[in-house]
């Protein structure tokens, strides 16, 4: 036999100690917040829990917008450091509301398509916790055929002018920018034409109404845009390039952690009660979350190494979504009326499941994304 | 993929890939990838082996899988390693036996393992009767041998030993070590025979027509075939986190790696299931019949996972492991 | 469906069609109810009630909950045809409450039920503290009355009983005839709000567009649907069942009954599953807000199946007889 | 309040001395042949069990075309009748092959659409399990697109001359006669243009050749037709009026219960070898089994009254097919080393499923008709 070398799969993590580091950093202020009473932690607070103050401490230990150069803001860290902060923002069921959209996608958007003035101008208020981004994509009437947005911008002196709506925009009543999708040209092709702006939310012509969910909270928004001007350099990118860029962007944000530990703080609360006769399926939980996790990290290294991993982030978002509503299921079978702190968590859990599903694309989209890319010729 | 690990799959690649299916379990092609050392990485040079790693063996495990070859490399590998720790190896192809698949007569007088891999080929089989009670069993001698094959058809043959037949193997490592690794390399076969089927699938449904377009466009197609898709990647990734755990410099404690390799056989139980159902689904009637090769592939997945102990069991252990541990635990394993 | 049957669905979607959504648990709905006389239904006349048999009363209990009402009819009837046993009926508003639910203090001296459906609203509540134990207790007396609601907001009080507090019920039915039947009562309800859900969703894909045609024409939107209409086809089918079993003329064994009451609890299970979540996931975020109508009936999808029981009580249940009664058993059920 | 009248669901079954009487009959001959030798009872035997001996006794207890006319050799019973017959026969894995496909199929569709004539040739042939019947629907490039056939029949002194090849037909190696699909008219719509036939299997120009399936046994075969004369009189209803006559057969027979009892015999065994701890699962297997054969039961009633319960039968077929390969993953976890049997019919079941799932449309076509059914206009 030839090969001699080994081939462990991956390189040992060889900053091992500096991610430890980090991790502790996270549990302290955590656990600091937990134990003064300034946050319960709970399923889904990436989306739910908007808390300034908490994004600002995060962000004064240079944990927001991490990978990013430091010139505009960054940590310069891995994809990796990174992954280990937010899982454990995520494991502590922490208020991460307010900066998690502009890290996320915001922030890598501008990094990809903005001009080196709009990083500088956008990217430092994201990695400060100063700027709360929100995301103007949907309309009442397109779905998620984003082709099909009709709210539009046209050209106007210094800028654009752009008037339309969009709606179920998370966390729109505290944001501070809004990124927006719009059409600048009307052709045949709809995936033409369409452009992305990044849009102060104090823009006058800008308005935002409440749309309550069925939990009662106030977390969606519809946006009303009416003849609302956007400085021509607020362009993200290329005019009539947004559906390449948005594609991209939307790619690039299914591989992360909150798409399968949504609902962690209700597996740590239903393992506590659990009993042995449930050990069975309480393994196959731990095993299924063991993987999802291995693939959140082989996605990080790969986006490290420069790949675009869209088969692997497609999957750990549809194999997330399924554990985190199996999760809940679950929780049920742990629920007795003597717990009633686990039937709580549980009902908070299961009000906020069907949003998990819709974000970042539905089951059979994210397969069709798979197949397209397994059956090109 | 390492370039070591592109290296090991080309060498498969080149053995096996003009061999016809049907010949993919003969003596002629053990007797290849005998000469090439294949049924000894992993172990150790110095006493006889072929060198490499677990990780190695693991790559070449899954490559044969994906080929369809149902010879026992890994059995080879694994007790060749065990016996590694108190003898040179090479001289004969050896397996591998476990008590607890098996059982004593009510005497005590006879132990009957069946399931044991190729055993009527090997000239000897490295028994475990307990946790620190292995030892190596000549087959020429002693034991009695009924022959049996799983639903694929390979040698999975019933072996009967009287009383403590058998040399004693004091270095060999615990039961649950072996036992583990035997589980990983199982769930790398799985991966292995998932994918080929997966290719077949996917050539079948880019190729075929009906209702005039390829069948790949019809949207329940395209969403099947993506789900084969999803459960490889995801046992890949099961896969790659519990060799890690194994690696000779960086391992983790036996539990851990217990606890990986269980993970590793739950998810490959559930990546067996959804590839051969969804492989003959979107096969139809073509994919039943003994001409086309899909059923090379989906008799091994269908045998393969419920071998190297169930599926309820990997996941009671991890269950267990779990409601002893606590959250903490649970958190610092997974994110290791 | 009987022409009974469907009087009787006539009757409630004239009463409720009218009432918009958010006061379908008004007092005031609930009086016109109880002047129809609903909350009687299968109570004999002459005991106060209003006639009728059990198959009418499910017919009543899954037509409210087509509409979204979480008004406790069925509670109220089985708890009034307890009572009939003993005594007239009809002077006060009823529920039902099972000690096997709650729990007793340490010293046995205060039984803590939680989950008793509109608690705070009845006059009184019969109670089962065990197989023939079953007592009437008045609420304006002695009992503590703890409020609370499940996920869909409707009442779910806790009530507290110090001692041996009520009057003894002696020809109270057995205690799993009354749960068996409080279990059919509640599938019925899913059923109900399923089908309520269903109707949504499908008006929903039907109307709405995207990439330029109704959504139903997507083959992935259509699946789903159609996988709604399966689970409510199916949960119909074990309902007809079991209601069978329950006929007053032909009616079962009690063994018989409980076992179609708990395949019924099952299925029931399922459907609300599979129901709840595909309507959710065919709105998109339509279906999230409070604003539109879908979430007063996936609310109680969600709240209702684990109420009365677990599922998994009631599988284990099955399934213990089965391996009790073994296969010949299970086949005379089957097809009885 | 007014109603007074009970509403249970279904009538009582009136007749249930006679069903009994039934029953006993079926249990007398199957215990009868087992204890004897002169079968084993395995899975999916309806479809692998081919003994023309067996079906003939059946047809000599009038327990073939139960429900046909007395006057064509059929018995006038009812659906419920017939199922409580077929049920019992599944449940004893008896070896039914030899007049199955023409007592579901062939029998009912020549009923609806033959000629007086037909009718008097064929049904008596089946009813005393003289005739054994094939289906020669699908062709080697139309997979389930049955509008793709390619088979000709051209128009021919005194009848029609047959030219192609039908592919996956079970059983044509025994069969006597072959129900046919073929085009007689070349249009510009594939769905037009074809029609029903049935062929004696002695024809000149008919040839058999076997497909050889997974399990290595012959179930399958390939026919070839080479300028096959079939007589006019032989033609199944229409000219030209094939397709919707094929739709009606084909969800005619979605509705039965060899669609979820194809692995009782497995499931039995497994029941006796089952341990407490498989309870639950056990229990939900029981739960689903009970509600499939009343769906059945509720398919046969109203068949019985007059309807057409298409949305019922193909629910029924979509649940069976799920609940079988359910049975034989149960199964595999009482599989043990000491109980040779199980595994071996295990084994046996498993390699008859992928059969279970394409005969009479996958899951997907299912739902689609029964999405079609609900969603029209």
């Amino acid at each position: 036999m030839t090969p001699q070398a080994t081939s462990e799969t991956t390189r040992a993590p060889q900053d091992a100690p500096h991610l430890d580091e980090l991790r502790r950093r996270v549990r302290d202020l955590t656990g600091r917040w937990q134990a003064e009473g300034r946050y319960e932690p709970r399923s889904d607070n990436w989306m739910r829990g908007f808390d300034p103050d908490f994004s600002r401490e995060l962000a004064a230990q240079g944990l927001i917008g991490m990978t990013w150069p430091r010139h505009v803001g960054g940590g310069g860290h891995s994809q990796l450091a990174r992954l280990v902060v937010n899982e454990e923002l995520l494991r502590a069921g922490a208020p991460v509301a307010a900066h998690w959209i502009g890290d996320r996608q915001i922030g890598p958007a501008v990094l990809r398509h903005g001009s080196p003035e709009l990083q500088a101008e956008i990217l430092p208020g994201i990695a400060e916790a100063r700027s709360v981004f929100c995301l103007g994509m949907s309309e009442p009437d397109a779905g998620s055929d984003l082709a099909a947005v009709r709210t539009t911008a046209l050209p106007a002196d210094g800028g654009w002018r752009v008037t339309g709506r969009k709606i179920w925009t998370t966390g729109a009543h505290h944001a501070t920018h809004a990124y927006l999708l719009a059409r600048t040209e009307r052709g045949e092709r709809k995936h033409e034409g369409l452009t992305e702006f990044i849009v102060d939310m104090d823009t006058p012509g800008v308005a935002v109404a409440p749309i309550v969910d069925l939990a009662g909270e106030h977390h969606f928004n519809e946006v009303t845009f009416t003849d609302a001007f956007v400085p021509a350099h607020r362009v993200l990118g290329t005019v009539g390039n947004a559906w390449r860029q948005v594609t991209e962007q939307l790619s690039f944000e299914r591989g992360g952690p909150e798409r399968f530990l949504s609902t962690y703080p209700l597996f740590a609360l239903a393992l506590r009660h659990a009993g042995p006769e449930q050990r069975a399926p309480l393994g196959r939980l731990v095993a299924r979350l063991a993987t999802l996790r291995r693939l959140a990290r082989n996605v990080a290294e790969s986006v490290d190494a420069g790949a675009a991993p869209v088969v692997e982030a497609a999957t750990l978002k549809y194999l997330g979504n399924a554990f985190e509503n199996d999760v809940i299921a679950f929780a049920r079978d742990v629920c007795r009326p003597d717990r009633p702190d686990v039937t709580a968590a549980w009902g908070q859990a299961l009000l906020a499941s069907p949003g998990f599903t819709i974000r970042g694309g539905a089951a059979d989209v994210l397969l069709s994304i798979i197949a397209k890319q397994e059956t090109r010729p | 993929m390492t370039d070591n690990a592109r290296e090991l799959r080309g060498l498969v690649a080149d053995v096996v890939d003009d061999v016809p299916l049907d010949e993919r379990g003969s003596d002629r092609l053990w007797a290849t990838l005998r000469d090439l050392g294949l049924p000894l990485v992993g172990v150790d040079e110095a006493r006889g082996g072929s060198g490499g790693t677990f990780a190695d063996l693991v790559v070449v495990v899954r490559a044969l899988a994906e080929r369809a070859v149902g010879l026992p490399v890994g059995e080879s590998a694994l007790s060749a390693w065990v016996l590694a720790h108190d003898h040179e190896v090479g001289g004969v192809d050896t397996t591998l036996a476990f008590a607890l698949d098996g059982e004593y007569r009510e005497d005590m007088s006879v132990l009957r393992i069946p399931g044991v891999p190729w055993l009527r080929r090997s000239g000897g089989v490295v028994v475990y009767r307990g946790g620190d009670d292995a030892s190596f069993v000549e087959t020429g001698e002693d034991p009695r041998i009924d022959e049996a094959e799983n639903l694929a058809g390979e040698p999975r043959d019933t072996l009967s030993i009287v009383g403590t037949a058998g040399t004693p193997l004091p270095s060999a490592p615990p039961m649950p070590d072996v036992r583990g690794r035997h589980t990983v390399l199982r769930a790398a076969a799985v991966a292995g025979a998932a994918e080929g089927a997966y290719r077949l699938t996917r050539d079948y449904v880019m190729q075929r027509e009906q209702f005039g377009k390829p069948l790949a466009r019809i949207p329940a197609v395209a969403a099947g075939l993506a789900g084969m898709k999803v459960a490889i990647v995801r046992l890949d990734a099961a896969l790659a986190r519990a060799v890690d755990r194994h690696a000779a410099d960086a391992g983790a404690a036996l539990p851990a790696r217990l606890g990986a390799a269980a993970a590793a056989a739950v998810v490959a139980a559930e990546t067996a299931s959804v590839c051969a159902r969804t492989a003959h689904q979107l096969h139809g009637a073509m994919g039943v019949t003994r001409e086309y090769p899909l059923h090379h592939y989906t008799k091994r997945l269908w045998a393969w996972p419920g071998e190297v102990g169930s599926e309820t069991h990997s996941a009671e252990y991890l269950g267990a492991r779990a409601l002893a541990g606590g959250e903490a635990a649970v958190w610092d394993e997974l994110t290791a």
